[in-house]
């Protein structure tokens, strides 16, 4: 015995630090060639994937996780930054056909994409599993289906208690998570308000962590209402200070989603060369996010919130 | 009372036919769209107490607008319950939901849907589709499933070009064998018509035609050998009530028109129907003594 | 083909009807012999619990599922009712030594109790998987330790995708489960303030559901915050109003757990004699929580109140 | 500044002991009892930007009265979050927790622990115990644990009579063949001394020895061939600032002495020891510059 003590290696959590920083600092920080990049769809995370594509000279190239994304993935898509897809929907939702998402799938423009598919559910699980540090989860989803006929990650087991079958999905350890949620405190304790559909488990799942958030609120806020925590400060690296940051579409209690706006951006969208005319005008034609919202007008995004807490404002009866 | 409208569009003959599948107290897994319009008819008629969960997190919500996507922030109004996916997913997996709505691009005799691609190669579709999203997952572990569905004379197929969601695979049993929780579909909800599955066979048949469908049409529109009811009957019309409720929620027939088109790039038309839903949404509530 | 469509079963959805009824008659109507009963720790559900032991000759034998409980369980073992324990942990906490589970494990007093063990959080995830409808669940706890030799249910498997050991425990799906929650409506959405440990889960695992209130609230208070909705209404059989629901034992934002009286009582639960002493004055001896609030004195539990109150109360700094 | 308490308890020295262990910015696992106290020594003195997390749902609370157990309310007093164990144990398992303090009626050479019962016969025990509760999943998940235990002459054994909570299990590599994601225990505070584990054998050894404590005593107390350390030196006193914190934390010796004793069925004296709580300790946190 050599009496040196065993030293342990230090946790994965990040320290109670100021995390605020612009788009700019926290996307050039995290986000490199080759990312393995999550995003949640509620709410979308617009200001940060804008500021992405203004950094794809250096990016490159992502490969990306997402459960479901209505419209803003293609926003990268079309900007020749993703090689993989791993998702279960990709669409317009409401805003309708993703050409952008069948131009790349079908003729590889601007560049070909790979893509993985899973359920709704298997691909939330996924995060779920890496969110608990366990290696897959059980889901009764996609049997009988032929997703996991085109997918070999997702296993079709007999489950040993009952000898039923049982799909597992591998855990999904994204490099980078970006998301957009409603307020947090400077060290990143963040807290989601209404319908916020996976963030919470992305943002457990992924190795670096990126909130942008409509309010920053004093630690106090966050203290008088700790059952609000949607996403604890050790999980988060950066905090970007991003109002009306998932425009065009909605943020629950904040705005409404900007239809009108979305229609017209994915008839744009129906060619390359449209969807590249709207990138120069709306992205690489603004320089951050309070740039854009000049150029979409405050007036416009002030009429969306006005008509959102027309109907609900948290804490409030409406 | 059935009192019938007198007018009526061919997607609203649709939404009132699936609300009167949905029945009071039960649990429904609903997407936006026309299902919505269903759901919100019949909530305001024959199921006040049936409640909505919507895939992105949110419970019994009780909106004054039209929502306008599953994780749109109008689901989450004055909801019973505003969250996680995982929530509503997870209860669904663990038998909590009776009955869901969904759709494809295709579909086979024993119900299966494709929404995922069209053509024979996977890695290279001749048209890439939107993908499974949740509707594999409420055609699995749902415990009925109603199927809303345009016939466009070639989707009704054969054989689907991939199976993205569930029907009864391959015949009786087939599900059980898969381990698959939810029970399956009960309709199919057409613009030709509706279909059930019969319990033997687990086949597709024509049960109800829409008014002024001609029968042959149908069965043109029907790759496969269609069994037709022998007590086949016309589709019931909606009535006043359903017409007035679906157009009160819906003004400009975003889903039940071509409303889309018209907004596109009007902010102005599109702000002012949010802004003026509140009043007459409300008094619809009221009518109902709902809160 | 007959044309006899399809006909589906109904979902285990409870319907949003009035839940608002007596401990006693939520009790008698749920709670039978045999019965396998999940039980809550934070809070301690003491009402559901005295009228449980109240109804003993009714119910006789009962099986338990828990994940730790501290002091309360022991109400219910020494009263003879307890066959079976699976649980993490079973003990006084602050209060100290267990004499009540001592004397059942080891000396069989009042009646054999049969212990299956797990870890905390391995015993937590048996009802996280039966909440998802899932068999089983994959957890990294209990590798290498006596747990597993002890107990047949816990299987450690290679995981396939890493090939590195894994244990699995299964879904545990109680017949009833019973919780004290802060708040609910009368159809039986429950909000939990402050931590709640796995309440939640518990409650999406079990096949009835009781759940003791410290207030009753009308539905438009639970619409204005969805967010703290922790169990909605379709998991939820049964509602019981009962205000201090949790004495000797603390509810968070409500009240202080009372150690004078957990260590008296502990004091007392020391031989079968002494608990019995206890049982007879404070569980037997009073016909329902209110008549058991007046015997500890509701001056003594509104002190307790105002002591949490001036250290915290929901949405107010303190 | 290490200006020594001239009076101290044993306990108070094995508290300050371990605050010592905890590191500015760590997240770590704490149960209520000695560690708390060690805890909050730590976070007003060495490690102000440390959080704690405590079993039943919380993070980061600044409480101004002393918790009673892990799921106590005043463990979301001013929290960061409040809400599930799963929350803090998925953490901990996906590997973001620093480090834990366990403790156990029985130690081995190897560190690993028993809290489940005392005799040879699983089903038959001599002394049915607590169990596990959390302490096997701090074990097995946190980068590191600190024990902390009495030692009564009897407990540090050769052979535990049921492994409840790893610490190296069988030596070098046993952990890693389990699949533990932790690294294990790198310290024992016990009543006698401090212990470390070898790198090499992952063997315990003396380290330091407590002021006033002999040698043979300890190797009496410890049931294998104890290895010291050639360095062996005394444990380092606790300040006097760390003893006024563990005082004003606990003015009552609740976990620092016989509180419990004098508490017990005394309503009166033991809410005067909340209700007077507020003031000294707001004043502590002020006078730290912390919220």
């Amino acid at each position: 015995m050599r009496y040196e003590p065993v030293v342990a290696p230090k946790g994965r959590a990040k320290p109670p630090v100021n995390k605020i920083m612009t788009a700019k600092e926290a996307v050039s920080r995290f986000i490199k060639e080759d990312t393995y990049l999550g995003m949640s769809v509620s709410a979308a995370p617009a200001a940060l994937i804008w500021e992405i594509v203004r950094q794809r000279d250096r990016i490159k190239t992502l490969d990306m996780t997402i459960t479901s994304q209505i419209g803003m993935s293609s926003v990268l898509i079309g900007s020749g930054l993703v090689r993989k897809l791993e998702m279960a929907y990709n669409w317009g939702g409401i805003e309708g056909e993703d050409k952008v998402f069948r131009r790349a799938v079908e003729k590889g423009i601007p560049r070909p994409l790979e893509v993985e598919e899973y359920s709704n559910f298997g691909a939330a699980v996924r995060w779920q599993a890496a969110s608990m540090g366990v290696p897959f989860m059980p889901v009764k989803s996609m049997l009988g289906s032929e997703i996991p006929k085109y997918n070999p990650k997702i296993k079709i087991i007999d489950d040993p208690y009952t000898n039923e079958p049982v799909a597992l999905v591998p855990a999904s350890y994204p490099d980078v998570a970006i998301m957009h949620c409603s307020r947090a405190d400077e060290i990143g304790n963040v807290q989601c308000i209404g319908l916020y559909g996976n963030t919470d488990t992305l943002a457990r799942a992924a190795k670096h962590v990126i909130v942008s958030v409509e309010e920053i609120v004093p630690q106090a806020e966050i203290r008088r209402l700790p059952n609000l925590t949607t996403i604890p400060y050790y999980y988060v690296d950066a905090i970007v200070h991003a109002p009306f940051g998932a425009h065009w579409r909605e943020s629950s209690f904040y705005y409404h989603h900007d239809l009108a706006y979305g229609l017209d951006a994915y008839r744009q969208f129906a060619t390359q060369e449209g969807y590249e005319a709207w990138l120069d005008k709306y992205v690489l034609g603004t320089k951050d996010w309070d740039d854009y919202c000049k150029l979409v007008g405050y007036d416009r995004l002030n009429r969306l919130m006005l008509s959102e807490h027309k109907y609900q404002k948290f804490g409030e009866v409406r | 009372m059935s009192n019938y409208a007198e007018k009526y569009s061919l997607p609203e003959l649709m939404a009132a036919t699936v609300a009167r599948e949905i029945q009071d107290g039960e649990l429904a897994f609903i997407g936006v769209g026309m299902p919505l319009i269903a759901a919100t008819v019949a909530k305001f008629t024959n199921a006040p107490n049936f409640n909505m969960m919507v895939e992105y997190g949110a419970v019994g919500p009780s909106p004054r607008r039209l929502p306008m996507c599953v994780n749109c922030a109008v689901n989450n109004e004055r909801a019973y319950y505003a969250g996680t996916q995982r929530e509503v997913m997870g209860a669904q997996q663990a038998g909590f939901v009776d009955v869901a709505c969904i759709s494809g691009a295709q579909i086979d005799k024993f119900g299966n849907l494709n929404s995922s691609l069209i053509g024979n190669d996977y890695f290279h579709p001749k048209v890439r589709l939107a993908g499974s999203g949740g509707a594999n997952d409420l055609a699995s572990s749902a415990k009925r499933t109603i199927i809303m569905m345009r016939q466009d004379g070639r989707n009704f197929v054969e054989k689907l070009d991939y199976l993205t969601s569930p029907g009864y695979l391959t015949g009786p049993g087939a599900r059980e064998k898969a381990g698959l929780p939810g029970s399956g579909p009960v309709a199919v909800v057409t613009t030709m018509g509706v279909y059930r599955f019969d319990n033997e066979t687990r086949e597709m048949f024509l049960e109800k035609i829409h008014p002024g469908v001609d029968l042959e049409k149908v069965k043109a529109a029907v790759k496969w050998e269609l069994a037709v009811s022998p007590n086949l009957t016309e589709t019931e019309p909606p009535t006043e009530e359903q017409v007035m409720i679906m157009r009160t929620l819906d003004p400009l027939a975003v889903y039940l028109g071509n409303g889309r088109a018209t907004l596109s790039g009007d902010f102005d038309t599109f702000m002012k129907m949010f802004e003026d839903s509140y009043q007459p949404m409300l008094d619809l509530i009221k009518s109902k003594g709902m809160v």
